[in-house]
């Protein structure tokens, strides 16, 4: 491409992008903002990829447009029609919160005065001479690593300690969720129409998963793409109304969740036991370690994903034939219930039955 | 001679595209523009991915440019469908 | 044969922008999943001719994903009603 | 000097400051975490203007890797947010 068309190219997506982001971060309107910041990451992936990061813009198409748009848009809809009209009832005009003038001036000049320094930081860093210690010491010692891929190689060789925080990041966010209540309700049955397409979408979906995540070792792609993935392909079954959307339930889910965390320390504490340091792969076994923690985190981050779309614990299948029996007893538990007791199934599934009048109540 | 092919099919598969986009800003109402826009899903892209198989020389290639215009066909189609009815769905309850 | 690849590119994105206009005025929330699901068609043909032009085959994977998660983003637009609790 | 590094690294800087300004102020709990996500999304795309080195050098790999895990936070962030936000909702001692 001549440079004159890059030029116009980057011009109009970065006036897209700051167009886009201020029009969803102004105005009252929830559904309007999500359904802004979805065409907000479309964009963004367009410019990752200009800007030559193919891996990121894979994890943005697939989380920062589709999932966080589906993940933002069930919870719009469970917001009342008209916006905000009980909890703003006293203020007339939602736009103008009630802060005084005098405060959001402040915060205005205070994020300005960010904005500055940060810009000036980056003015310092661009014009100085690239730090090419890092990139150096990826590529010399990328053949050791066990894949091709800088960016798995950073993700899971080199910098493995980051990546298995994270997965524990994740872990703990699911956890919270579940401590939060149990998850929304299912939709209907879907029509014709819809059950069409998640009957080849959610196929397609799994492949896609897998595709990317064997890629990954030697091209764009790796367990966070393909974990998003996945966790579409159950997203569109859960549209669809189906009850089975390829969740795992009880035991079997908990495993699927500390899997990723699990997988990754077990194989370290293996190395530590055979007089390498932790997480450090001997050359010869790294690319099948590397597979190896890759499936169970993408197991892991898909069962994660999907349960944040669900948006509490699901609810077991057998609660739906005893929930007539016992939605009839009285008290409501005012304790936030505690998923990782040991209580038996019937308790637990007893507890979500009694929970559910509660939080019925929300506007 | 294929060059010349694949490249007047791009060019018409970007002209549905340029053709959608007006239709989507300039026509009155929801449900003609919806009729534009998948104008540019349908023959845009598949005009596009038409003169990029064209183009290309692996199989492997050829395939997945078969089923990404697949996948956005069968996608925009049912997607229109939906928009179109939960419009309608709005326009009936208030 | 790259600079016409260039210049439809270029329409492309020049396409997705008019979308964004469409994005920006609305007025429903319908017209706004309409424009989002052009912006994600355009970005999805803009991407294969940049991985034409640029060699870079990981960007036909890019716009693969685009593709079907668009889809599953306009899945989730459109509102389906929730069961009844006690299903 | 790049041209593309200092567009996509200073409006990553404008975006960055414009969503933290609205998830300070407004008044909404989505419009809230809608803003902290784009305030994410402009700290990424300074990290990436770093990492960028002109089209014929590889960019560097560091803060891809960087950016990819913080994707991924940031979604099982605003999972949890939405969850507390759904929940503070759903308490009738809310007002």
């Amino acid at each position: 491409m001549s440079a004159t068309n890059l030029l116009v190219l980057d011009g109009l997506l970065v006036i897209s992008l700051v167009g886009l982001a201020w029009a969803a971060l102004a105005g009252s309107d929830a559904r309007r903002s999500v359904i802004l910041f979805m065409a907000f990451g479309l964009v963004l992936a367009a410019a990752w990829v200009r800007l030559l990061a193919p891996d990121v813009a894979l994890a943005e198409a697939a989380i920062g447009s589709g999932l966080a748009g589906a993940l933002l848009l069930a919870a719009v809809q469970e917001q009342p029609r008209q916006p905000l009209a009980a909890r703003t009832a006293s203020n007339s005009n939602p736009n103008k919160p009630g802060l005084s003038v005098a405060l959001q001036l402040a915060v205005s000049v205070l994020c300005a005065a960010l904005a500055g320094t940060l810009a000036w930081a980056l003015a310092h860093a661009f014009n100085s001479a690239p730090q090419n210690a890092l990139p150096r010491a990826v590529s010399s010692n990328l053949e050791a690593s066990g894949v091709s891929n800088p960016v798995t190689a950073v993700l899971l060789n080199f910098r493995a300690y980051d990546t298995l925080l994270e997965l524990a990041v994740l872990l703990t966010a699911v956890l919270g969720i579940f401590a939060l209540g149990p998850a929304r309700p299912g939709y209907q049955a879907a029509g014709p129409v819809f059950d069409g397409l998640a009957r080849w979408l959610v196929p397609v979906l799994i492949l896609t998963a897998g595709y990317l995540l064997w890629v990954g070792a030697h091209a764009p792609g790796g367990a966070f793409q393909a974990g998003a993935t996945l966790a579409a392909a159950s997203v569109v079954l859960r549209l669809a109304g189906r009850h089975q959307i390829g969740l795992p339930q009880g035991r079997a889910l908990r495993i699927v969740m500390a899997g990723g965390v699990g997988t990754f320390v077990l194989i370290g504490l293996g190395l530590l036991v055979t007089g390498r340091p932790f997480l450090g792969y001997p050359p010869a076994w790294a690319g099948g370690l590397i597979l190896m923690i890759e499936s169970a985190a993408t197991l892991a981050i898909a069962a994660t994903l999907v349960l944040a779309f669900l948006g509490g614990q699901p609810r077991p299948l057998a609660v739906r034939v005893t929930c007539g029996n016992t939605s009839a007893t009285p008290g409501p538990t005012g304790k936030p219930a505690s998923p990782e007791g040991m209580r038996g199934a019937e308790l637990r599934a007893a507890e979500v039955c009694n929970r559910i009048p509660e939080t019925q109540k929300r506007c | 001679m294929i060059d010349v092919l694949s490249g007047l099919l791009v060019l018409a598969g970007v002209g549905f595209y340029l053709a959608g986009s007006i239709g989507l800003l300039r026509l009155p109402d929801l449900y003609s523009r919806l009729h534009a826009l998948t104008k540019a899903d349908n023959l845009g892209l598949g005009l596009l991915t038409a003169g990029l198989a064209l183009h290309s020389q692996e199989l492997l290639t050829v395939l997945k440019l078969l089923l990404i215009w697949l996948a956005v066909l069968s996608a925009s189609a049912a997607s229109a469908h939906l928009i179109a009815r939960y419009a309608r769905r709005q326009e009936t309850k208030s | 044969m790259s600079e016409l690849l260039s210049v439809s590119a270029l329409g492309v994105i020049f396409s997705l922008s008019l979308g964004l206009l469409r994005i920006l005025r609305g007025p429903g929330a319908a017209d706004r999943m309409l424009a989002t699901q052009l912006i994600g068609t355009a970005g999805v043909g803009a991407l294969l001719l940049l991985s034409l032009l640029s060699g870079q085959q990981a960007l036909m994977d890019v716009a693969l994903v685009l593709a079907l998660l668009a889809a599953v983003a306009a899945a989730a637009f459109t509102g389906r009603q929730r069961r009844a609790r006690s299903d | 000097m790049l041209t593309a590094q200092w567009l996509y690294g200073m409006s990553g800087c404008l975006i960055a400051a414009m969503g933290l300004r609205t998830a300070l102020l407004h008044t909404c709990l989505l419009h809230r975490v809608i803003a902290i996500n784009v305030t994410g999304a402009g700290v990424f795309m300074m990290l990436i203007a770093v990492a960028y080195r002109g089209a014929e050098i590889p960019p560097d790999p560091v803060p891809h890797a960087l950016v990819l895990t913080g994707i991924v936070v940031a979604i099982s962030a605003t999972a949890l947010a939405l969850a507390l936000a759904r929940r503070l909702t759903a308490e009738p001692s809310n007002d």
